[in-house]
C-alpha cells in the first residue's frame, strides 16, 4: 500500500503549478494516515536523490517540487532557445495580423491600428524574419513600409498571400456566436 | 399508438435530421440500403408536425432533409419501364449521405471513448523552475538592427539637446581610417559607446556610412552577444583592413 | 554515458509542455549519435513503464511527452478541487471526427456530411487548436480548407494520424449497434 501511496504523492508534486506542502498532501489523501504520508514522501524524495535521474524532486516555500537537475541546463536552454524562436507572443502576433492584413504599411499605421506603439513587437518579428522592410512610403518622413515574408506563408501554411482567410470569412466563424447564443 | 409516444422524444436529442433519419430507421429495424421511403417520410413528416412552429435558424436543416425525401418519395413513384439498377435508384443519394454519417456517428464514440481516458492523463500546464537564459552565443546582426541601433541614438542625441559644432569638416577618408586605426588598437569597438564619443550628429552620421562601408565591403564585421545587447564590431577575420 | 544521455533527455521531456518530437531531440543533443540518442530514449521509456510510479512517459503527436497515470486521476482532481475535466460537446465532437476523417475538407463539406451548419462547432474547434485552417480548396468560390492538428492528436492520445480508430473498428462499432437495437 504504501508504494502505491508514494505514487499518488508523486503525481500531485507533478501537476502541481506551485511546492506542495504537507499540509495540502494530507488533506488530499485522506484515505492514508499522517505516518503512512510522511514515510511515502520520504521514500519519493530518496528515490530521485539515489537514481541516476534527470529530474529530481526539491523542498522549496515549505513545499515539495519537481526541478531538472542543474547539470542539464546547458541543454534545457538550448530547448528553450528553441522554441523562443518558433513562439511568438500576443503582442507580436496581433502585430503580425495587422502587417499580414493591411500590408504595406508603416510603423505608425500599424502602431494606429493596434492603438499601442508596436515597435517592440515589429522589431521581434523582423528578427523572426516574418515581416521585411520593402521601401519607404512617398509620404512626409517616408516611412518604412513593411510586409510579410515567404517564411510568414511557411509559417502559416499558406501558398500565398491571398490565401489568407478574408475578414468576412473570419467574421462569419465568429458571428455565429451571436445567433445561436 | 406506440409511435405517438416515441415522438414525444425532442427534436434537441437528435444532432441534426440526419441523425433523426437514423433513428427511425433503426427504430424500424430495416436496412439502410432498402429504405421504405414512403413509411419513413411519413414518420420523419410526423415527427416534425410536433413542433408548433419551425424555428428556420434552428431547423432549417430538417425541412431541407424532408423536401429530399419528398423529392426521392416522388421519384420512386415514376413508372418505369424495367427494375431499377443501383446506380438509378433515387434513394441512392440519401443511403450515401447516411452511410457517411453512421460512419461520422461511430467514428465520435471511439473518439469519445480515447477523449475519456486521455481526460485521466493530467500534463503540466505550466514549466518546471528553469535554468536562468543567459544566451552567451554571438549571432550575426542584420543591417536593420544595426541601422536601429543607430536611429534610437540619434534620437536620444537629440534630446539631450547636445549643441552642434559648426565649421569641422570630416572627410570619410579621414573617418574611415580612424576607425580602422581604432579597431586595430582596441581589437573591437563597442557601437554605441563609439557613436557617444562622436561630437556631432554630422560626425556620428559620417562615421556611421563609413562603417555600413566596412561592413559592405566584409572589412569588419558587426556582432551582437544577445538580442538587445550592445552592438560590438570586429575586424574580420582574414579581411585586410 | 548512455545513462546520462537518458537523464539529459529525461529532464528536457519534463521542461516541454508539448510533445517533444526525437528530431527536436537530435538538434538538441548535438554531442551524441542518432543510435546513442535512439537508445537512450527506449531506455527511459521502458524505465517509467516498468516501474511503479506515478507519472510516465506517452508518446503522441510524435513526441515525448509527461502525464501521470491514469489510476491517480481521482487524487489529481482533489487537488485542482474539479469534478470532471471539461470535455467536447456532442456538437464538436461529430464535427472533429467529420474533418478527422474527410481531412483536407471544407465547411460546406462538413456541413452536408453532417447535415447541420457546422460553422459554430468549427469556430470553438479553432479556437480550441484542435483544428486548423490550412488554405484554400482549388474550386469555385476557392473555399477555406481545415484539417486536424497536432494538438487534436496529443488530445486523444494519438501518434499519428494513421493511429485514428479503422474502418475496421467503425464498422464493428455499427454492428454492435445493430445487435443492441
Amino acid at each position: 500500500m504504501r508504494t502505491r501511496l508514494k505514487d499518488v504523492i508523486e503525481s500531485l508534486v507533478f501537476v502541481s503549478l506551485e511546492p506542495l506542502n504537507l499540509e495540502k498532501i494530507k488533506s488530499i489523501c485522506t484515505e492514508f494516515s499522517n505516518t503512512e504520508i510522511e514515510q511515502a514522501i520520504q521514500e519519493l524524495v530518496e528515490s530521485y536523490a539515489s537514481n541516476d535521474r534527470g529530474i529530481q524532486i526539491i523542498q522549496a516555500a515549505g513545499g515539495y517540487l519537481f526541478s531538472t537537475k542543474s547539470e542539464y541546463d546547458q541543454w534545457i536552454r538550448r530547448l528553450l532557445s528553441l522554441e523562443q524562436k518558433s513562439k511568438l507572443s500576443h503582442a507580436a502576433l496581433e502585430t503580425l495580423a495587422t502587417v499580414a492584413y493591411h500590408q504595406p504599411v508603416t510603423l505608425a499605421e500599424i502602431s494606429a491600428l493596434r492603438g499601442v506603439d508596436a515597435s517592440h513587437s515589429l522589431k521581434s518579428l523582423l528578427q523572426k524574419k516574418l515581416v521585411k522592410i520593402t521601401g519607404r512610403k512617398k509620404s512626409p518622413g517616408r516611412p518604412l513600409i513593411y510586409r510579410t515574408t515567404d517564411k510568414f506563408l511557411t509559417y502559416f501554411g499558406l501558398n500565398n498571400i491571398k490565401d489568407l482567410p478574408s475578414e468576412e470569412e473570419i467574421l462569419k466563424i465568429l458571428d455565429e456566436e451571436k445567433i445561436l447564443d | 399508438m406506440e409511435e405517438a409516444r416515441d415522438y414525444q422524444v425532442n427534436l434537441e436529442v437528435f444532432q441534426g435530421p440526419l441523425d433523426l433519419l437514423l433513428f427511425l430507421i433503426r427504430k424500424k429495424k430495416i436496412g439502410i440500403h432498402d429504405i421504405p421511403i414512403a413509411t419513413i417520410t411519413r414518420e420523419y413528416l410526423a415527427y416534425l408536425s410536433q413542433k408548433e412552429k419551425i424555428n428556420l435558424e434552428r431547423e432549417g436543416e430538417f425541412l431541407l432533409i424532408a423536401s429530399l425525401l419528398i423529392y426521392i418519395k416522388s421519384q420512386m413513384l415514376l413508372p418505369r419501364e424495367s427494375e431499377l439498377v443501383d446506380e438509378e435508384d433515387p434513394r441512392k443519394i440519401l443511403v450515401d449521405r447516411l452511410l457517411d454519417f453512421q460512419k461520422i456517428k461511430a467514428a465520435s464514440t471511439l473518439l469519445r471513448e480515447k477523449e475519456d481516458q486521455q481526460t485521466k492523463l493530467w500534463k503540466r500546464s505550466a514549466p518546471p523552475p528553469l535554468p536562468t537564459t543567459e544566451d552567451t552565443e554571438l549571432v550575426e546582426v542584420s543591417l536593420f538592427e544595426l541601422a536601429e541601433a543607430f536611429l534610437s541614438l540619434m534620437k536620444r542625441k537629440e534630446q539631450e539637446n547636445i549643441r552642434l559644432i559648426h565649421g569641422k569638416e570630416f572627410s570619410l577618408e579621414e573617418k574611415m581610417k580612424e576607425l580602422i586605426d581604432r579597431l586595430k588598437e582596441h581589437g573591437y569597438l563597442d557601437f554605441l559607446e563609439y557613436f557617444n564619443d562622436q561630437e556631432s550628429i554630422e560626425e556620428a552620421l559620417i562615421s556611421f556610412f563609413c562603417l555600413l562601408e566596412l561592413i559592405k565591403a566584409r572589412i569588419v564585421i558587426a556582432v551582437q552577444e544577445s538580442l538587445f545587447h550592445p552592438i560590438k564590431v570586429w575586424p574580420k577575420q582574414g579581411a585586410r583592413p
